[in-house]
């Protein structure tokens, strides 16, 4: 009931990691914003005068747009499918994760193909009712509303996870005494259930909002100029200062990423009081029937339809037309090395995330609240710059190894770290720790305090509190920010492009091969390829989000999943 | 770097040691016919090629921080611009190859042989058939033209070949006359700049647009598709080579430049050279649809009916040097 | 009363049944509680309490029986009104405050009205939590955060309230002031309350009705004084602490044992087993006089108020023997006794096995502590 | 025993103090528990009991003063022992179960040895939960849950045992046999156990020591017997049940009040106001002699093994008497008293007041249920 808002203090050690670790993670964000500091000649005040303006306007709706969208898909369908019963429920439960699979630009690319003005849609209407392009208004699919919509179906599961995670652990006894005290379900929603998730669903949505700051294809497939598309546009041109004033748009938009966080620690300073009981006890869901039924069925449907069916389909058939025509050895390895990457970097990342939001819970300083909270940063910077930032400290680090070998051994060590894995996979932890440590983050706000209290009172030392206590407890939130951070590894392009050793492809790689050379239709084979990679994940997702939670029966049905799930 | 150890043989593997049996090359350039080319070079010479595919601006930087330390031999870019800008950064050293000098015309290199151009492809104007006649347009000058309002398709500027065209155009006309220009043709679109340049000729031929810039080989690859609709599409447009009259279309090239800390310089002169062979020059262009460079090789044979044409002489050096200004000019005029 | 209950009960519950799983948790509980009446439940760890409650509230589902809250049935196998429509209040046993509001937006949550601001401040000072109003709950004592949960149930002004060990994080004195406080509000306010508790002395003092509970059935429901003194089985006798048992032989309509002869009750047959019951206090010390029973004491407990001996009969009984502490008795003294045989209840003998069956919370010898004279005393009894 | 205790020490605290933000919390707190001893802290709500035992434990950061454990410093200024080392045992007021556990393996938590299995078993025996080994906590009910928790708490062997209401949640019967088997067990182990309790009755039954605290401070602290007999102050005395106050004046040594002369403290100077505490059981109903005070019955509570009456003596003072059930008296009967003189304490008047200041319990009298005996006229009395 009582949560102590001190818990056990690591003494230095905890500081000590978590610095080294944020250092670490934020030091290619860092080398940006001093490239910032370079001079670009009078470039930036240029874009100033004539892009900036659209860059703000359409950032800030697009970030608006999907946040609220998102939200909405988001915390809607996990209350649906936490609190209510329905046909097809369980189905639903794992399903709503499926769009996960599905690489925005790629999802962007389906449905400008299927809605363009020269696409089957359009050209069927104009055939069927001989229209031609002034007769009729179609809603232009390349806009900031198509970008919208296609992020938000996209990046809703973020927040489902999130707020169905957190309904679920809540579901316990709070709502219980919200009914004693007279309140509908829908007060009952937005007067306790909501305002104690809101705190996880703030993180799911602030991954979502970072994830869409730095979203560049999808978005400059639509012709929406963003902060993003801005900056890869200015960091590809070729004239003499093109990084550097990439690097001061990059700078400014980190602006308010950095209020972004604020806010979230801010919302979570609240997170650690909650779980007022110690009974967890499922609450049997409340069945819908007749027309409320049918109603949440499509309010679940349609979100998987949009977000998954229709471009999977569009790629399968796009495949069998005219597939990727290299060979399968090539494609295997190239599954492979997306394969390893993935699944390297995203136990590296949980790993990491796992340590530090320990090491932050056993010294909750101001200076490590902090630190944890900016580590994630560079999930918010587009991938092409962050990589660039990476690039920098790791061909300086490899010069100095270089000439340190040369003058002492008389050896030359070539690049050690440039052009190779490693070099990757930093690329990767850079850009997705944010996602890691936001999930195990909210997963440990679960463990009640007291319960490390009653462990290191019965002997175990802080690790053994972790071992025995946190592992199995937060076994879900680990396995789901693993699962997220696979998922967006696989997808992953520009770290991927700059660092891979020669010859080295990923699914990734080919598939932007191949549409920048428009060639979308070969380019859908390797989508498909980086689907079921994504789908394998979620399904694994999915089966260990409907176990059972620790400290409940087994029936899946109306299992609270909370403590051991995500948000 | 905590991951260090895991992969510290494969990164020792990775930064390919100078053996004369490889050759590195940073390519800006992902098209699955190069691949034929390069293992066609080993064949030839027994030479491996060690390819690095990114973006060229990517690339550069990467270059530029690797330094003396770098395995590159070879960097090729799909854009003058962007070989300029890469001897802005003096990463090439400069080659001096009978063969290469007298295969590749002078205004498609370097004058000093800092790099080369490999393949040519010209930035045309396709028009649709059934609402143009060929006659209507001639040069690049008029489509600002107002009978244009409405009817122009185009990418956006932030396109290198779109950069390199406007470049071009400063050179030709000066800055204010582009400028003008430039409105001129942003007045005209028929809808924001977006999509690749097939998006175009789709748009065209689908009746969104009238006339349209593309680069040939689009439409070569087009026309030569498997794709029912993308051939459809592509006989519902004509091109035309636009300032025949004058300077001459504006083309743009592919090509590569041997970085001064090559690691095998020699093997890179071999391969540049083979590259301008008639059996590379082939595979360039009936893979690729691209137009040789070099002098007396047939165009792609999708491209033949459109006929020979007249090229700007300009070198394409400009490109680099005026990137800048066009950019700058693109954005005030609100070319997204 | 049991007439005016009838007429406008306030908590009907009708044959409820209830299982977990396979293991049955309520069976067939019957119980009525009227308007403006408390009703206390008594019963061992586990027996049900919770639970019962928990199918009055609605948060549990109803499988078998019929319940009806202020004469509107509310739940039976058919109907099913949700809990937030049955105008209850109730404090859970661990208190379930709402962590992301103060202490008086938790009491403010369930009312509607304009008049919030007093009718809070009343109940804060009612429950003594006015300089607390803005703390946290994770800020609050187990104490307090109790205080919290009880004044936020009260709030709404419910029809029936339910109270699962409300006041058992409270020390003695604010729990004595902050309960008659309470119940006397829900009495006045007409309000039907079920009330778990574990303290005998509490449900005597402050219940209208005492229901004792054992492994999910009802063992005696009726006013204090009843299920006090005359108790329906020994089980039941010792919910209210420990009773000395007297084994005796029934001779004509009279219990005889070692202590004197008891009217036995009529069922009980010439010559059979009987066991006579006498609370500790109703065995009193007097002063020497030769046809008393004599006794050596043999331990003293000071318990504050009262004082417990044990004292050895000459054939070796020991009894246990409650007085006020102001009797001064030493250890090893000869003591005369005398007992108020109007006091004792007698039981058939065997009876007592029966009813313990299957509920013993006893202790296995081994495990008690010798040193303990109650306890001990007790089991050494039995 | 307290050489034995310098001697040895389990737990020595001295001059803890403790704010949480501004608010003081604990203030310059020093106790001592000898090994094999059990401690109880009385306190009312919110006054530090659980803070000062998070401290000893080492859950929360000391701020000042002073904590040993067995003879070894655990946490001061400069050194702190974390939690895992001190070799203690601690019962959350909340319990703190593991949830992703079934009740044997949170008991098994702490223990590494071999031995675990038959160990488990016996804890689960000693606490009466053998049935329940494998369920999880989620099904059990408060008080299973709390013994569960228990038993959790003593498995490793502890040398320092931390009991925050450990028995709160149990029925009375259980609570006892489980508190005497467990406080044996502690104290054969030679155990220094602090406990919290809010039943001052348990506090004085099975407490070596008694410490009494207010508002962060210790009040008195000493033997049950010392404390309840000689409270130091009229509050501590109210801690064990409300006590009869009647005021008095000191002549040559006696406080001269209604219901007769009092033995003074000799700190009390001729003509000091004084008041004198009664305790209800001190006041006795005697046969009818002249020489004894009179009183008319008012009201009359059945508590079980006690009743209380409350008393109007001619002068209209109100007095409250417990005397055992077994005292037939009738409301508006005429009844004789006596007082047990040595039985009174005396206190200077407006100390009392000093006392209390800032720890009033006391509800505002219009809340007051004015139908309540007990508390009525302790009011009233006041
Ligand atoms: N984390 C905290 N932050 C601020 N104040 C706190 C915190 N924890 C406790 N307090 C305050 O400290 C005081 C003492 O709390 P504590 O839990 O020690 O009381 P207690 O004696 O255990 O009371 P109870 O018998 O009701 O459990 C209370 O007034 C409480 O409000
Ligand atoms: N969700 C559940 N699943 C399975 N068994 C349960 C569940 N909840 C309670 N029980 C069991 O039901 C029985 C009664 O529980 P309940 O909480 O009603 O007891 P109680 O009378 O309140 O006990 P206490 O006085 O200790 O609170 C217990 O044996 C408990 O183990
Ligand atoms: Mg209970
Ligand atoms: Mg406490």
């Amino acid at each position: 009931m009582k949560m102590a808002e001190r818990t056990l203090d690591g003494g230095r050690l905890p500081l000590l990691f978590i610095g080294s670790v944020t250092a670490l993670l934020v030091t290619p964000v860092l080398m940006i914003v001093l490239q910032a500091g370079a001079d670009s000649g009078d470039q930036f005040r240029h874009l100033a005068s004539t892009r900036l303006p659209d860059y703000v306007r359409n950032t800030l709706w697009l970030a608006l747009g999907v946040a609220s969208t998102t939200a909405v898909i988001g915390v809607g369908t996990a209350w649906l499918v936490t609190l209510l019963d329905f046909p097809g429920r369980s189905f639903f439960r794992w399903s709503l994760l499926l769009p996960l699979g599905i690489p925005t630009y790629l999802a962007a690319y389906a449905y400008t193909d299927l809605l363009q003005f020269s696409g089957p849609v359009q050209t069927f209407l104009r055939t069927t009712f001989e229209w031609t392009r002034d007769d009729y208004v179609f809603p232009q699919i390349r806009s900031l509303t198509g970008a919208i919509a296609i992020l938000s179906l996209a990046y809703y599961p973020y927040v489902y996870l999130a707020a169905r995670a957190a309904f679920i652990e809540q579901s316990v006894c709070v709502l219980e005494v919200g009914k004693t005290l007279g309140l509908g379900p829908w007060r009952r929603f937005f007067r306790i259930a909501l305002p104690l998730a809101w705190p996880s669903v703030f993180a799911g949505l602030s991954l979502v909002v970072m994830e869409t700051l730095a979203e560049f294809g999808a978005v400059d497939y639509f012709a929406v100029d963003t902060f993003a598309t801005g900056i890869y546009r200015t960091f590809m041109s070729p004239v003499p200062h093109a990084l550097t004033s990439a690097a001061q748009l990059s700078a400014l938009l980190l602006l308010p990423i950095l209020l972004l966080i604020a806010a979230e620690a801010f919302a979570r300073r609240r997170a650690r009081f909650f779980h007022t009981s110690v009974r967890y006890r499922a609450q049997p869901p409340e069945r819908l029937r007749g027309w409320r039924a049918a109603l949440a069925v499509t309010t679940c449907a349609v979100p998987i339809l949009l977000g998954f069916l229709v471009p999977t389909v569009f790629f399968v058939r796009a495949h069998l037309r005219s597939g990727d025509s290299s060979s399968i050895a090539a494609f295997l390895e190239r599954a492979q090395n997306s394969l390893v990457l993935a699944t390297v970097a995203s136990v590296l990342a949980v790993a990491l995330a796992l340590l530090v939001t320990f090491a932050r819970r056993l010294e909750p300083s101001w200076a490590n609240r902090f630190l944890t909270r900016i580590a994630g940063l560079g999930y918010a910077v587009p991938g092409g710059v962050i990589a660039i930032g990476v690039l920098i400290p790791l061909s300086w680090l490899d010069h100095k190894i270089g000439d340190l070998a040369d003058s002492w051994l008389g050896i030359s060590t070539g690049l050690l770290f440039t052009g190779t894995i490693v070099a990757v996979v930093y690329g990767y932890l850079t850009r997705v720790m944010a996602v890691s440590l936001n999930l195990v983050q909210a997963g440990l706000t679960r463990v009640q305090p007291s319960l490390d209290a009653a462990a290191r009172t019965l002997g175990a030392r802080p690790r053994g509190v972790l071992r025995r206590l946190h592992l199995p407890m937060l076994r879900g939130s680990l396995i789901a920010a693993g699962l997220l951070v696979f998922v967006d590894v696989i997808k992953e392009l520009p770290a991927t492009m700059i660092f891979r050793p020669a010859g080295f492809e990923t699914l990734a790689v080919r598939v932007h091969e191949l549409a920048s050379q428009e060639r979308l239709y070969e380019a859908s084979t390797g989508a498909l390829a980086i689907i079921v990679a994504g789908l394998i994940p979620v399904a694994i997702l999915a089966r260990t989000l409907d176990r059972a939670r620790p400290g409940t029966d087994t029936d899946p049905d109306d299992i609270p999943i909370g403590a051991e799930t995500v948000t | 770097s905590p991951e260090a150890p895991s992969s510290d043989t494969e990164s020792q593997a990775d930064s390919a040691p100078a053996t004369d049996q490889v050759v590195n090359v940073y390519s800006a350039r992902h098209y699955d016919t190069d691949e034929k080319l390069y293992a066609a070079f080993t064949d030839a010479t027994g030479i491996d090629v060690e390819v690095t595919e990114a973006d060229s601006a990517a690339l550069l930087e990467r270059l530029a921080r690797e330094g003396d330390q770098s395995p590159a031999d070879v960097f090729v870019a799909v854009d003058a611009g962007r070989l300029a800008l890469a001897d802005s950064r003096d990463i090439f050293q400069p080659t001096d190859s009978e063969i290469l000098n007298q295969r590749v015309p002078e205004n498609l290199r370097h004058p000093d042989g800092l790099w080369f151009g490999l393949t040519k492809r010209a930035r045309v104007i396709v028009y649709a058939k059934d609402r143009v006649q060929p006659d209507e347009i001639s040069n690049y000058e008029e489509l600002a033209d107002e009978k244009w309002r409405g009817r122009v398709v185009i990418r956006s500027s932030t396109n290198i070949y779109n950069q390199s065209l406007v470049a071009a155009l400063i050179d030709a006309l000066g800055e204010e006359a582009t400028e003008a220009w430039c409105e001129g043709v942003v007045a005209n679109f028929a809808r924001t700049p977006q999509g690749g340049d097939r998006d175009q000729i789709r748009a065209i031929a689908a009746g969104e647009g009238d006339i349209g810039v593309v680069n040939t080989y689009y439409l070569g690859q087009m026309i030569a598709s498997d794709e029912e609709a993308d051939r459809e599409a592509a006989a519902k447009v004509g091109i035309i080579f636009p300032n025949q009259g004058d300077r001459g279309t504006h083309v743009n090239i592919a090509g590569a430049g041997i970085i001064k800390s090559a690691p095998n310089q020699a093997n890179a002169v071999k391969l540049l050279e083979f590259l301008t062979e008639e059996e590379a020059q082939r595979i360039f262009s009936d893979g690729n649809k691209e137009y040789p460079v070099v002098d007396g090789i047939a165009p792609p044979v999708e491209l033949e009916p459109f006929g020979s044409f007249k090229d700007d002489p300009v070198n394409a050096s400009v490109f680099g040097s005026n990137a800048q200004a066009a950019l700058e000019l693109m954005d005030r005029c609100g070319w997204r | 009363m049991s007439t005016r209950r009838q007429s406008n009960p306030g908590i009907v519950v009708e044959g409820l049944s209830h299982c977990f799983g396979t293991s049955q948790v309520l069976d067939d509980i019957s119980l009525t509680v009227g308007r403006g009446e408390v009703c206390c439940l008594l019963g061992p760890s586990g027996c049900g309490k919770s639970t019962l409650l928990r199918l009055v509230a609605g948060l549990e589902k109803l499988q078998k029986g019929r319940i009806a809250i202020a004469g509107k049935e509310v739940a039976s196998q058919d109907s099913r009104v949700p809990p937030e429509k049955r105008s209850i209040g109730f404090v859970f046993q661990d208190y379930a405050l709402f962590p992301h509001l103060n202490v008086r937006a938790n009491i403010a949550f369930g009312i509607i009205s304009k008049t919030q601001a007093e009718r809070v401040d009343r109940l804060l000072e009612q429950v003594d939590m006015t300089d607390y109003a803005d703390a946290m709950p994770h800020t609050l004592s187990g104490g307090q955060q109790q205080r919290v949960a009880l004044a936020r149930a009260l709030a709404p002004g419910p029809m029936a309230m339910l109270l699962d060990e409300p006041f058992s994080g409270l020390d003695a004195q604010l729990r004595e002031e902050v309960r008659n406080v309470t119940l006397d509000v829900l009495r006045q306010a007409n309000v039907a309350t079920l009330m778990v508790t574990h303290d005998p002395h509490e449900a005597l003092v402050v219940g209208n009705q005492v229901i004792v509970m054992a492994t999910g059935r009802v063992l005696q429901m009726g006013t204090p004084m009843t299920v006090y003194n005359h108790s329906a089985s020994l089980r039941i006798a010792e919910t209210f602490g420990p009773v000395n048992r007297l084994n005796g032989v029934v001779h004509s309509g009279l219990a005889v044992t070692a202590l004197g002869v008891f009217q036995a009750p009529t069922y009980l047959s010439e010559g059979a087993a009987a066991t006579v019951a006498l609370r500790p206090e109703t065995i009193r010390i007097v002063p020497p006089h030769d046809e008393h029973v004599q006794a050596t004491v043999e331990t003293v407990t000071h318990e504050g108020t009262t004082i417990c001996l044990t004292v050895r009969l000459p054939d070796d009984t020991t009894l246990v023997i409650r007085d006020l502490a102001r009797q001064r008795v030493t250890e090893g003294e000869i003591v005369h006794l005398v007992v108020d045989d109007h006091a004792a209840m007698v039981f058939e003998r065997d009876g007592h096995n029966q009813a313990t069956k299957g509920v013993t919370t006893s202790l296995p010898p081994a495990a008690v502590p010798p040193y303990d004279p109650e306890s001990a005393s007790r089991t050494r009894l039995r």
